[in-house]
This record gives structure tokens, C-alpha cells and sequence, in this order.
């Protein structure tokens, strides 16, 4: 398979020239291309800012839903049917602000599914307001006297929380950016990655050369199993690594709610013995 | 006796529920009508709760204020039910626990249980004591008491053995004081009652789910909704659902949409506080079509009100929920039947339209319990209408009736695209202002008027030809039945919806063929009332409203309907 | 020409908002009464928004489809406005973009701002264009333009002066080939048009909270409601209020209902969808006697919607808001005089009642803006209701109006204790059935009663003495008025409400004085419509309804009346 | 001042026997008067749940709220009343579950306001499901086959978002809990105190005697002021650590709002001079 099998026909694309939001589209396209995943049995769940209309631009099964409220929904669709490779789509402010209970919830609960989060630090699609990963003392429109609220830091929370795959990338980096998110995509069960992008049009301040300037890589050295280690790395500030921080593999939501271990079918093609119902009201009811 | 109605009183944790068990159980076993219900604290011990046991000839299942045979299990028992003894009422309990009151028939719990060795045999003593004075044979009994513990063990087992005996013991004893109870058995009904099923209307209407497919629910514990989730959650493998705790209510919807989406069936359960955080959830369900079955289980508002009583508050809530226009379907089951029947329809409902469906239960019927037949998973066969896609397959075609074949990812070669933003008809967001218009017109008028095709009508109870009308919807059904039959007002009838919304378009034609009409509700506003009037501009002036967190009583009803024919 | 509208068009951040900006604010300098309005995609970038503004003698202040003058600054304009465009509609705009129209008069932006040294500097020569052609002096539009630009520095403000001579220069060759505009100025008017002030409906929602007392809003960001927190959030420090940007709609209500409780006088500002999410707050507020003000700027639902257009979708939700039966007050001002006065008034109201008030605006009014001579900040001036407490405060005693004294903590001997839970007068948590049924009463029927004692009556507009009513609120007052104008039917009337809930009593002596009632509502259901016939049973059976997204224009109501007066 | 200062006559207090509610009571009235605060200077906001019910067993200003919502209430009554002392409280299904967004947002907002978690890993007054800090594999009448959702850690959640005062305690252990509380109270900022309690009516897992057994507290050697061990501690699983993790002194959201810098009244106690409006009207606007 090949980028261009996702392309789709005739589209107006939304977004601002010079977005980081069209790399990222190029970067998503060529990974399920890599990874032969077709757009039938992808289901892509978006919330709602500028990059949750992503899914609008590509072939996939699409699910372009509310303002933070796409990890339940595609929760829901991976344990409906597992055979789906299922993204969890947003932005900073769409799955850190409006949707943050359900991360945390996310982690805990581990589903097979992939969250990325086009991490601009800004809210974009409603202007320019300050998100949770805004820098302090940021002027907007709201934080007209700069944002007085600490950055919001979604790698060490899902450390604290014993993710299962945490990552942070820059889509300045094709290549890299591509990596990280296959094995994110093949890693069983929840996998966040925080994908840093320019927003030229509202952040002024952390820009591309921002983003390229204060972010270095993990090297070899450093041990993803080590928690300790991988906690350490989240909360450096003085510049801001990428890579594979933190994996600690167990079991998937799916595979620990048991409904999978005897029988592969999805649910959803499931057919349920209907007398199995009456032989329980008139054996269990009596 | 024709009927008589048992309470037991006493404090949260102290098991009154299992007395409940062992009693529904057994006497449906000796072939009497049961019927049961509960009233309990927003607390896990202390306080008050009582539970009603109706023991009777004919098939009657309503709350009545009447106590014949009470139970005081605890010292504030009597304080908490003053207002429903009657003099006629006898009282039963430990005087070492009541005090010495003339009017107790002393059960002395707490030096029998001594003896056994630990309280907690009081239970199976004072039903013991109960079946006893109903005559169920004490063989009978020892065998039900073996059973119901098996699984705990043989000492177990013996020592509420010994406990059965010393209730039957006693209550031999009080009977040849004089006291005696009798209540004809059903054994003249064609049919044996002991073969019946006894059913809760929380287990009815999770069984009714799972009858309609049902194979994902998700929920955040609220009373008196948890139930629900619970049944679906123990029988999760053998009926195959995802039974899914959430983080919060707005997660138990969003996933529930999710599961319709993936070609799942979901549901989820709640009562009015969550659901109030479930809005915006219900609206995407709404614009993006996706089915979605939500249960409501109501108690008093607002806020946290009354958590553990009954209401029929939240029709409002669900009528208007979510912001936007957009078709819904609104049921409301009055009877256990119709808890399982109309929880399966809920799904052909949600799948067949691709809307919201609610069923709006609360605490008192999904605390119901009685013996009916049994229920029938054939009627109203389940109808799937997921479609297989083609390569062009487009997610919100137009169509005549509003409805676009709805597929779902992976089962075809299409593409299944939707959004909650406006759209086209192929899911991608559109500004444009006449395919808005378009789709507006699908979602809501067209979708609407195919519904009104197929409501499933009121029923009318009592009397056909009717001067007077009665309207009530849900948990009302049973009480007001019963009222029917003690005022035997051959031009009193009563419309029972089980369909709030849309309205059948006959519903004009009821009403103004009676005199008078007067409609019972549960809430503080008449909120169905009020629907009645802005669908068709008929003003129900008679209101028979309740709103102290408690459920009818037949005497009430009886009385305040009475007091309205007499106007 | 009495009046002229003219209509910009251009891609999102292209600069249209500074043209309309610096163009509203000259012509109103320049004695013109000025109305404007814009409309916008959902997108940062890219696609086509447009703004109207109409220059006239009279003040009339309404949209209309009408183009007299079209500036197409991106090649999608004509596209984007064809059916707006007439044979009278004069087109201007860049050759090199639009390409050789013969309809189009060149202004070569391009070529202009590529000599001046950058593309920014295309607004201002825009707006000397419309000012050259209105007869705008160009020593005070140069004035103008040095005092707008001030911030930026002389090099800018140099460019920018440039800029404007070439617009200037530009216009006068445009009238020499023949096609001028004239507009009588409002100079006749007793008043100086240019003292007035220019305000939009947003900023006066905002001025009017302040006047009102706010001193702590809270909100997500949201369109069309962001404003509000964002003029708060800029003069935060001058008007001492807390402007806060919470994780979640949740969050922001549940705030706003804190400060209420410390004594503070908080908003929420909102859209239908984010209102979705807080109806469990209002319910709470409901219960704990809280007041709090909540704006919603109404868009088009379900779900997401189109969300930066308008509609007037959400009074079904704010009517039924929460679970559970209790007072409510929804106001919906129609014009920028009530946006001040009425969010002036929604916290006296609040604070008096102890209950959530609404005020309801949409998209359509916060962006339109126009010329009025003031706002007085005295009038209804602002009442406070707080109680310093005793020793033996109850939060919510029992009294004849339903309205306990609201003490708050911290100020006097007393505790405030208040619960979402029911609860007794000291704000303790109850079971009891009877005082259970007196706090519904006081928090819904008795209130309810006192407030339907001070409602805030309709206008009536138009023809006093009618034959035909219109009936309408919010921001359709505007266009229908100046759409009876044109109409010139002396029987045809217009209520405008403004106050949607509770109705006044005598809403019915309205209506069945009208021989024909017209409801009026940019909706797909007649919620307003819908509201009357559950309050009064009057059917109201012609109704202009509009639900694609964009707002009424005059032409259309005016055709749309017409239609149903001649069936 | 004496604990008895806070007793309320005739109330029937719903709790059952031997719950460590009763206990948390305790500690709250001694540590109120300890520390010399009024009833009247006090606004306790609770959630709903069986912990959530403490305000209405003592003297204070207390508002009962809503599951989950303590935390925004709170801070907002905090900003209107800088004077009042103010306590947000509930379970841990109250804040780490319905509420768990609030938390997050609430340690980047840092009001000096003090968080109290009754955390008895049980949800009480639903009667028994998992909470958010119920173990893996714990069986409940929703989790009838264990949890499967791994714990909630909310001290290294803490920790991870840089919060301002992190503790945990016990109330088996009066004297440390109160001193605990009162430095969590003293501290100016968000405060986090995650207090264990045994449920004898669901939780027969986690009894007192199991809290004892294991927990242990953190000795003079822990340096409160280091992040890194902070966090090293949170997560130890073989015996949980009591007392204060991390302290990260900052300035507070009612400092950070400029609102009371040159004017120390509470806002509710301010008059807005209405002609302030007048003038700004009538000139910002022409
Ligand atoms: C419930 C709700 N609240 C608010 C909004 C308005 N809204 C739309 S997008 C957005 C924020 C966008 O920021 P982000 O999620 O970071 O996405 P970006 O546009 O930056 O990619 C907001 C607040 C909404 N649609 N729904
Ligand atoms: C919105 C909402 N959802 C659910 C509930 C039901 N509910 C009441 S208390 C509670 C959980 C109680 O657990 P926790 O917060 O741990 O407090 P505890 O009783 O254990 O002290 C729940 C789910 C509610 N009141 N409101
Ligand atoms: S606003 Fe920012 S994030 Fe959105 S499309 Fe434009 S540049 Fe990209
Ligand atoms: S249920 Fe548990 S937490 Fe609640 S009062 Fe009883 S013992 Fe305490
Ligand atoms: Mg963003
Ligand atoms: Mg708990």
C-alpha cells in the first residue's frame, strides 16, 4: 500500500497555510500505508478543534464526534470489534482540557487503541485562547495578562499512572515521527502519543524553530521499561525530548473483559441465541 | 383474607432484603400471588427501611398504605411507619428491642438468635415465623432454607434450620393465642402459580435489553439505575455484553454511541443527575444518527434530592435533551411485562431510525417484584437493520423516509464517515445552507413523521366506555389498576401510556370524548400533562400530582380521584 | 439612497474584521447612523466570510440580502454571494484576483499595496475606497487612521496614510467614471450621531453584566460566546472581576455557583453545547437556592453543529435545564439597548429569587453592532438581597414568598449551610416526607408565583390596534421591525419578548385579540411557539420558521409575512 | 478554641459503625480548633457520598454539592473570599473518578484551597463498586470477576502535574493525620491529602488492620522539596508511604489574579462604583 490508497478526492482543506497539521496528515497517511492497514478496518475517532478534522482528509472509517469526548467512543468501538486498528484523535485543549478525566480513565482501563494528540499548545479552532499545555505567561485573549496556570504535563501523568505506551514526537521529523507512531499502532493496548505541531496562525512563540530548537531525542540509552528513568526525562524543561519515554506491557482492556479468549469474532458479528434468553427467565426466574 | 400486606421495618444493614428473598420465593413456591416493594434511606446502616410483601389470591401488584401484619425489627420501626399502622394492623417484634407495648405481639429475636448463636439467624426466624402463620407447610420450608444455603455450608445450612424451626415454633404459638391470618391460595387460577417466574423490574428490563440484542452497556453507579448494569455485569460471559463501569457519566454515553457505531448495541443506565451530564451526548447521537438506548431510572430532584425515592421527574429532561432539533423516542413501561417488552422494542427502535431511544423506569417499579407467567423472547422479534456497504457508500444518503441505510466499519467495502458538525450526505462537514435545511428536515420532521406510524398505543384500562379519564404513564399503571377495580366506577377509564413521544395522533380523540379528564403524575408540574397540551393544546385542568419522594399508595389514589369525581 | 449596504467579502484572516473596524467607527464619526454584521466559516484560514454594513439616515438595524456595494477581496466571493448579488449591486474588487468581469470596477489591491510594501496595507486602502465614495473627508479619515494605528509606531502609521491617499485617489476616479453613491446624513436628527456610541451586542451583554454587579465569570472557550469572557478577561483589573477559564463547562458552572455562594455575582457564558454539560449545575443551583447568571450564545445544533452561525435552538434547553422542578427566569433581548439592560437586570433577578436566570442571545445579535446615543447604567438600578446573619440563621426558612434571606459565609454570626441533597430549613439533609413537599413548593410554585408578579412585559411593535401578530424574541426584533416598516400594514403587529419564562399572565389577552397569529423563530420546531401552547393552550398556527444557519434577512420576513397575510 | 466548638446537637449521623468517617470527623473538628479557625471563617464544600456528608456533622459554612464538583466551587468561593478558610472534600470515587478533571486542572490553578480525599477504595453510598483506587482484581458486584482497571495513583498524578502540597495519611493515626492537615491548611496553595479509611460495610479488603500493616511513614530523611524522590516514593507498592510527599512553594490562583494585590478586601465585601461603567461607556466606546 501506498500514502496516496488514503487520499481522497476533491477536498477543501481547512486549515491555515503552514499548519503542522498538514504534516501530520502526510505522516498518518504514510504510516498505515507502511503498516497495511487498510481504511476499511481503520476506525479513526476525533473530537473537535482543527486537528480532529484530520479524519476528514483521509480514507478511513471516520468518527469525527465532540469536543473531548473520543477516547470513550473508540473504547467502545475496539471492544465492539477488535479486528479495527482504532485511533483516538485530538487536540491539546480537545483531550488534555475538555476531555482530561477520560486519560486518566484511558490509562487505567488500557484498551488497544492509539491517542494522538496534536499538542500546538494553543486552542486554535476558537482562536488563539490559552490550552492546558500553554506556556506561563503567555498573552491571549483570555490570558491577557499571560497564562497563570502551570503547563499541563500529559507524559509524566500517564507515568504516574503506569501507561502502557507513552511518546512524544514533533512532526518537524517525518521519519521519526512515522516510527513512533507504528510502534505505538502495534503496541497492544493504550498508547498516547503527544505530537508537537506549530500552530503559525495563534502561537506565536512556540513555533516550528521553536519546536526544533527546544526538543532533542531520547537516545539508545535510555531504558523505556525504567519508570523512574522515564519520569525523570517527562519533566525535564530546559529542553523537551521525543521518543518512546515510558512502556510497560499488559494486558488490553479487550483481553481482560474475557469476552475474546474462546472466540475471536467481534461482537458486533456475534448473533445471540435468543432461546438462551428464555431458557434463563424460565430457569434463573423461577 | 383475600389479600394481606406484610411489612417488614427495620434498619439499613440489618437484612431486611434477604427476609424479602426468602419470603417472595417461598411463598410463590406455596402457589400465593407475590408482590414486592421497597422503601429505603440514602444510608447503608442505621435509619429506617421497610419492605412490603403483598400475599394474595388474585393477581394484584400495587403499593398499598395498608399494613396488616408488621414486622418491627428495630426500636424506630414503629415511629417511621405511625402513619400507616391502623389499628387493625397487627404488630409483630422483640419487645426486649420495641419495649413493652401492649399492642406487640412478642417475637423474641434477640434471645433465639442468642441461642442459635449469632443475629444474623433472625432473618430466616422471623420468616420462619411469617410462613408459619400462612400455613406454608414447614417441610416445605426446610427445604427452601437448604437450598437457598447451599453454598455456604452444612453448619450454615443447620443453624437456619434451627432458626426456621423456632420461627415455626412461635408462630404456632401465636396462633393458638388466637391470632390467625389466612389468605386464600391461587390454587382456582387455571394455571400454578409456583411454576411462575418472580421478577424484579430492574431484572425485567435488563432481561428485556439483552431480549433486544443488547450486547454493551456502560454506566456510572447511580441509584436507582446501578441495578441494571449489575445484571448485566454478573451474566457479561454467559450473554456475551461489555458491562463497562465508567469514570463518569458523560464517558457512559459517549462509549455507549461508540458501540452503536462500531455495530455494536449499547445502552446505558443512569437516573436524572447523570443523564444531566449525558446532554451533549445524547445531541451527538442525535446529528451524527447513531442509535443509542438510554435507561433512566428516576428519583427526586433536584441535585441530589431524594436519591433512594421515587419520582417521575425527569420526562422533561429526557423530552428535551440535547441542544438541536432532532427526532427521539420516548418510553415509559408501568408494568413488569412491559419493562422487559418495551426495553427489547427500544433497540428495533434505535437501530430502525438511528435515534435516541429512552426508557424512563423509577425506584419504585425497578423495585417491584412479582409472579407473572413468564415472558416471551419471541415477541417482538429483534430486527437488525446494519447494511452491508458497497464501495459508494454513502453515510447519510437521502432517502424518502429519512433514514439512510446505516453501515458500520469493517462489514462492507464502503467507508462509514460521520461527524456531529453539519454535514453531507457522505459524513464530511458541509457549510452549505440548503443541505443544512435538508438535513435538519431528516433528522427531525421526516424521521418524526415515520415514528408517528408505528407508536405503540395507550391501554385502556377500566372502564371502555368512559365518562371520566384517567391519564397516567409508567410506574402509575399498576397502582391506579388496583384503584379501578376497589372504586368500580363503570365510566372511569384509564389511559395508560407506555409511548410518551411521539404521541400516538389519536391522542386528541381519547380525551375529548370524556367529561372530565384527569391525569396522575408522580412530579411536581405534570410534566406529561403538560406535553398532552403542547402537542395538542388540550388542558388536563385535573392534576392528581405527588411529589414527596414516595410512590402512590392505592388508598390515595382511590381517595383523591373519588374526591375529584365528586368535585 | 437612504440607505446602503455594503458587503465585504473576503477568506478567513484576510482582514476583513479590521476594514469593518476602522469603517463603522469613521462613518459613524462622520455622522452616518452605521449597522453591521458579519458572517463567518468555521476555519482560521481559507474560505469565505463576509461582513455587512449598512450606512443610512435613518436608524434602522437589521440584516438585509441586499448588496449595494460588494467589495470581493478573494476569488470565491462572487461565488460565495450569488444569490445575494443583484443587477444593482455594485461590484468592486482586484482584476488580478477576481479576473476581467466586465460587472467588476477594478481596484487593483495588489498592484496598490505591493508599491506601499505589503499586503496588509489592502484594508486601509478598502476603506478609503468606501470612504472617498461616501464623502468622507479625507483630512479626518487621515486623522482617523493616525490615531487607529497610534500603538504601531510611525513607519505604520505612514504606510498606512499612504494606503488611505490611495484609496482616496481611487475613489475619486471611480466617481469621475460615473458611478457615485450619496447617502443623506443623519444631520436633521436632534441628536449628533457622531456623539453616539458604537457598541456590539456581545460587548454590551458584557457592559450590562458589569452594571449588573458581575464580579466573577467563568467560562470554555466557545463560539459564539467567548466574547463575553474575553471583554471581561481584558478589563478584569478595571472592574475587579475574576475572569477565569475553567478545564470544562462543568467546572465553569459549578464556579460561577461558588462565587454565588461567597457572595460574589457570577456568570457563565456559553453555547448550546456547552450548556449541554452543565445542566447538573443548574439543577444544583435549583436545589441549594444559588442564584447564577447564565449567558448562552445560541448556534445552530445538534451536536457541533455549524458553530459560528446563528439560530435560536437552545430555549427548549434552557426552558427544561436540569432534573427536577423548580423556579427559572429566561430572558432574550432583541437589541443592544436590552443586551445591557436585560444582562443588567438577569443578576438583580438572580439574587432576588435565589434561581438560575438565562439570558439567551445567539450568534446573529453578538456580532451585529450599530450607533446608540448611551446606556445608562442607572437605570434598574442594581439591588443587592444578601443578609448579614444571627446565631440563629437557617438558610432556608420557611416564609411567606417562598424566598428565604441568603446570608453568605463570613458575614455575621450565623453558618450558611446549604446541600444539594433535600434538605430541611437549617440546609441539613432530610428524609421527611412532608417538609420534602414544602421545599418543592417553595423552590418551584412560590417562587414561580412571586416572579410571575414582576415579569418583564413584550413590546408591541408595529400596529397597535392589529389584526395580524407576529409574535417573536431575541434577536429577530430588529429585522422584523424594520420589515414592518416596509410592509406599511397598519394592522399588523409585532410582540417582542423579552422575557420568554415565565410568560406574563396576560400573554393570552394578546393573542386572542389577533385575528391571525404568526410566531416567528429562527428554529425548525416553533420552541417559543411550542412554549405558549403548553402555557395557554393557544395553538399558534402559522409560524416562520428558519434553520439553515444564517439569520432572517428583512426581504425575507417581509415576503414571508406577505405570503401568509395574502392566504 | 476546643473540638467541642464544632459539635452540632441532635444530629443522627448516617454513617455506619466502626467506619473511619467518624474518626476523619474527629480529626477535623481538633485540627480546626488547633489551628484557631472559627466556624464562621470556615466553607467546607463536600461532593456526594458517604464522606461528602462529613460538613453536616460539625459547625462550619458548608455546601453539600454535587459529585464531583467540589473542586471548582471551592475555588470559587476562595477567590470571591480570600478571608474564608476553604476545604474541598469527598471520596475517591468523588474526586478521582466523576471529578477527576478537576483535579488535574486544579493543581495548574493552585487556588490555597485544601483538597480532602476520604480515600477508602470503595464507592460507600452506591453500596460497594470499585472507585477509582479500588486494587486490581477486588470483586464487586460490577466487577464480578476483580477490577481489571489498574489504581489510581493520585499521588504520583500530583507529583507529575508539579502540585504545590502532596500528602497522604491515615486516620488510624490521629495525631500525625492533624498534623498533616494542618500544614496541608497553613500551606498557601492547592493542597492534596489523600487520607485512607477503612469501610468495614464494602471494603473487607482494605480493613484498618490492613492499612496498618501496610503503611509506613516517611522519615526526616525524605526531602519533601525533591520531585524526582517524590515521586519515586508515590509509587511504591509493597507498603504505601504516609505523610508529605512533595511541597512546591508558588504563588496561589488568588495571588496570581492581581485581583488582591493593592486591595486586601474580599471581593464580596467590595462595591463596584457603578459610574466607573458609565464613564467607560461613554468614552471606551465612542
Ligand atoms: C463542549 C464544547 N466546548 C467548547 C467547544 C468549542 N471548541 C471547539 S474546538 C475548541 C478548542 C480547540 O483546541 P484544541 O483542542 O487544542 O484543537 P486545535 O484546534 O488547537 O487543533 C473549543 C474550545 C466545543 N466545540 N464543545
Ligand atoms: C452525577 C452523579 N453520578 C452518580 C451519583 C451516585 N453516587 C453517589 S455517591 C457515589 C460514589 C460514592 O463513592 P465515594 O465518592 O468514594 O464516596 P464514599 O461514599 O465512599 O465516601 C455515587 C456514584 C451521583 N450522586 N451523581
Ligand atoms: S489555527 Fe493553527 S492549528 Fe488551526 S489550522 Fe490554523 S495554524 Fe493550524
Ligand atoms: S458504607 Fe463504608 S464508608 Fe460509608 S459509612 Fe459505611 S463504612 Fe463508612
Ligand atoms: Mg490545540
Ligand atoms: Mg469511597
Amino acid at each position: 500500500m501506498e500514502a496516496k490508497d488514503f487520499d481522497l478526492q476533491n477536498i477543501d482543506i481547512s486549515w491555515c497555510p503552514g499548519c503542522g497539521n498538514f504534516t501530520l496528515l502526510r505522516i498518518l497517511k504514510e504510516t498505515f500505508a507502511e503498516l497495511q492497514i487498510k481504511p476499511q478496518d481503520l476506525a479513526v475517532i476525533s473530537g473537535i478543534g482543527q486537528s480532529s478534522k484530520t479524519p476528514h482528509y483521509f480514507k478511513a472509517n471516520t468518527f469525527h464526534t465532540l469536543h473531548g469526548r473520543a477516547i470513550p467512543i473508540a473504547t467502545a468501538v475496539k471492544s465492539i470489534n477488535p479486528n479495527l486498528t482504532v485511533i483516538a484523535e485530538g487536540g491539546d485543549g480537545d483531550m488534555y482540557g475538555e476531555g482530561g478525566n477520560h486519560i486518566l480513565h484511558a490509562i487505567r482501563r488500557n484498551p488497544n487503541i492509539t491517542n494522538i494528540i496534536h499538542n500546538n499548545m494553543v486552542y486554535g479552532l476558537t482562536k488563539g485562547q490559552a490550552s492546558p499545555t500553554t506556556m506561563l505567561g503567555v498573552k491571549t485573549t483570555l490570558q491577557v495578562e499571560g497564562v497563570i496556570l502551570e503547563p499541563f504535563n500529559p507524559i509524566a501523568v500517564a507515568i504516574a499512572l503506569n501507561a502502557s505506551f507513552v511518546a512524544r514526537a514533533f512532526v518537524g521529523d517525518i521519519e521519526q515521527t512515522k516510527e513512533i507512531l507504528k510502534k505505538a499502532i502495534s503496541h497492544k493496548g493504550y498508547a498516547i502519543i503527544d505530537i508537537f505541531q506549530q500552530c503559525p496562525s495563534f502561537n506565536k512563540i512556540n513555533t516550528f524553530e521553536w519546536f526544533k530548537q527546544n526538543t532533542y531525542y531520547l537516545d539508545d540509552k535510555h531504558d523505556p521499561l525504567n519508570r523512574i528513568e522515564a519520569f525523570k526525562r517527562s519533566i525535564e524543561t530546559k529542553k523537551l525530548p521525543l521518543g518512546i519515554f515510558y512502556i510497560n506491557e499488559k494486558n488490553s482492556f479487550e483481553e481482560n473483559i474475557g469476552l475474546y479468549k474462546d472466540n475471536k469474532d467481534p461482537l458486533c458479528f456475534r448473533e445471540r441465541a435468543s432461546d438462551k434468553i428464555q431458557k434463563f427467565i424460565d430457569s434463573k426466574m423461577r | 383474607m383475600e389479600d394481606i400486606s406484610i411489612v417488614l421495618c427495620g434498619e439499613a444493614g440489618q437484612g431486611i432484603e434477604t427476609i424479602e428473598d426468602i419470603l417472595t420465593k417461598i411463598l410463590k413456591d406455596s402457589k400465593y400471588n407475590i408482590f414486592a416493594v421497597k422503601e429505603y434511606m440514602s444510608r447503608v446502616r442505621g435509619g429506617s427501611n421497610s419492605t412490603e410483601i403483598r400475599v394474595f389470591q388474585k393477581p394484584i401488584r400495587a403499593y398499598v398504605d395498608r399494613i396488616d401484619l408488621l414486622f418491627a425489627l428495630s426500636n424506630k420501626s414503629l415511629d417511621h411507619l405511625k402513619d400507616r399502622i391502623s389499628d387493625n394492623t397487627i404488630i409483630f417484634g422483640d419487645k426486649e428491642i420495641l419495649g413493652d407495648i401492649q399492642k406487640v405481639i412478642d417475637i423474641p429475636l434477640s434471645k433465639i438468635t442468642k441461642k442459635i448463636g449469632s443475629s444474623v439467624y433472625s432473618n430466616t426466624v422471623t420468616a420462619g415465623v411469617i410462613c408459619g402463620m400462612l400455613n406454608v407447610s414447614e417441610y416445605e420450608f426446610r427445604n427452601f432454607i437448604t437450598k437457598y444455603f447451599e453454598k455456604k455450608g452444612e453448619p450454615i445450612i443447620n443453624k437456619n434450620l434451627e432458626a426456621a424451626s423456632e420461627g415455626f415454633e412461635l408462630a404456632k404459638k401465636i396462633i393458638e393465642s388466637g391470632v390467625t391470618i389466612k389468605v386464600k391460595k391461587s390454587e382456582e387460577l387455571s394455571r400454578d402459580i409456583s411454576k411462575d417466574i418472580l421478577i424484579s423490574g430492574k431484572d425485567a428490563v435488563a432481561l428485556g435489553a439483552l431480549a433486544g440484542g443488547c450486547n454493551f452497556i456502560s454506566g456510572y453507579p447511580m441509584s436507582p439505575a446501578t441495578g441494571i448494569l449489575s445484571f448485566m455485569s454478573t451474566y457479561s460471559k454467559e450473554f456475551e455484553v461489555v458491562a463497562e463501569q465508567s469514570e463518569d457519566e458523560i464517558s457512559a454515553i459517549n462509549m455507549a454511541i461508540g458501540a452503536w457505531y462500531a455495530g455494536g448495541r449499547g445502552m446505558i443506565t443512569t437516573s436524572g443527575g447523570g443523564f444531566a451530564l449525558m446532554e451533549e451526548g445524547v445531541s451527538l447521537a442525535g446529528m451524527a444518527e447513531t442509535p443509542v438506548v438510554i435507561h433512566i431510572g428516576q428519583r427526586p430532584g433536584p441535585a441530589t434530592g431524594l436519591p433512594t425515592r421515587t419520582e417521575q421527574g425527569d420526562l422533561d429532561l429526557a423530552l428535551y435533551a440535547g441542544h438541536g432539533d432532532f427526532a427521539r423516542i420516548i418510553l415509559s413501561p408501568g408494568s413488569i411485562e412491559d419493562c422487559f417488552y418495551l426495553s427489547k422494542y427500544a433497540f428495533s427502535f434505535a437501530d430502525k431510525y438511528q435515534i435516541p431511544v429512552f426508557i424512563l423506569t423509577d425506584q419504585y417499579l425497578l423495585d417491584c417484584q412479582y409472579n407473572i407467567p413468564s415472558l416471551d423472547h419471541k415477541k417482538y422479534g429483534i430486527k437488525r437493520y446494519v447494511a452491508q456497504t458497497k464501495d459508494d457508500y454513502k453515510r447519510y444518503q437521502f432517502t424518502k423516509t429519512g433514514v439512510s441505510p446505516r453501515g458500520i466499519p469493517g462489514f462492507g467495502e464502503g467507508l462509514v464517515i460521520q461527524t456531529g458538525n453539519e454535514h453531507d450526505e457522505t459524513g464530511h462537514t458541509t457549510e452549505n445552507a440548503i443541505l443544512r435545511k435538508k438535513m435538519v428536515e431528516k433528522r427531525f420532521n421526516e424521521k418524526l413523521n415515520q415514528i408517528k406510524n408505528e407508536v405503540i398505543y395507550p391501554e385502556l384500562l377500566g372502564g371502555k366506555a368512559y365518562k371520566y379519564l384517567l391519564i397516567g404513564w409508567g410506574s402509575t399503571r399498576n397502582i391506579v389498576e388496583e384503584s379501578l377495580k376497589q372504586l368500580r366506577e363503570p365510566k372511569l377509564g384509564f389511559l395508560y401510556f407506555k409511548q410518551l413521544y411521539p404521541l400516538p395522533r389519536e391522542v386528541m380523540g381519547y380525551l375529548i370524548n370524556a367529561k372530565k379528564v384527569i391525569a396522575i403524575e408522580n412530579n411536581a408540574s405534570g410534566q406529561f400533562a403538560n406535553l398532552i397540551k403542547r402537542e395538542t393544546g388540550f388542558d388536563i385542568k385535573n392534576k392528581i400530582l405527588k411529589y414527596d419522594g414516595r410512590p402512590f399508595s392505592v388508598e390515595e389514589v382511590t381517595t383523591r380521584i373519588k374526591d375529584i369525581l365528586e368535585e
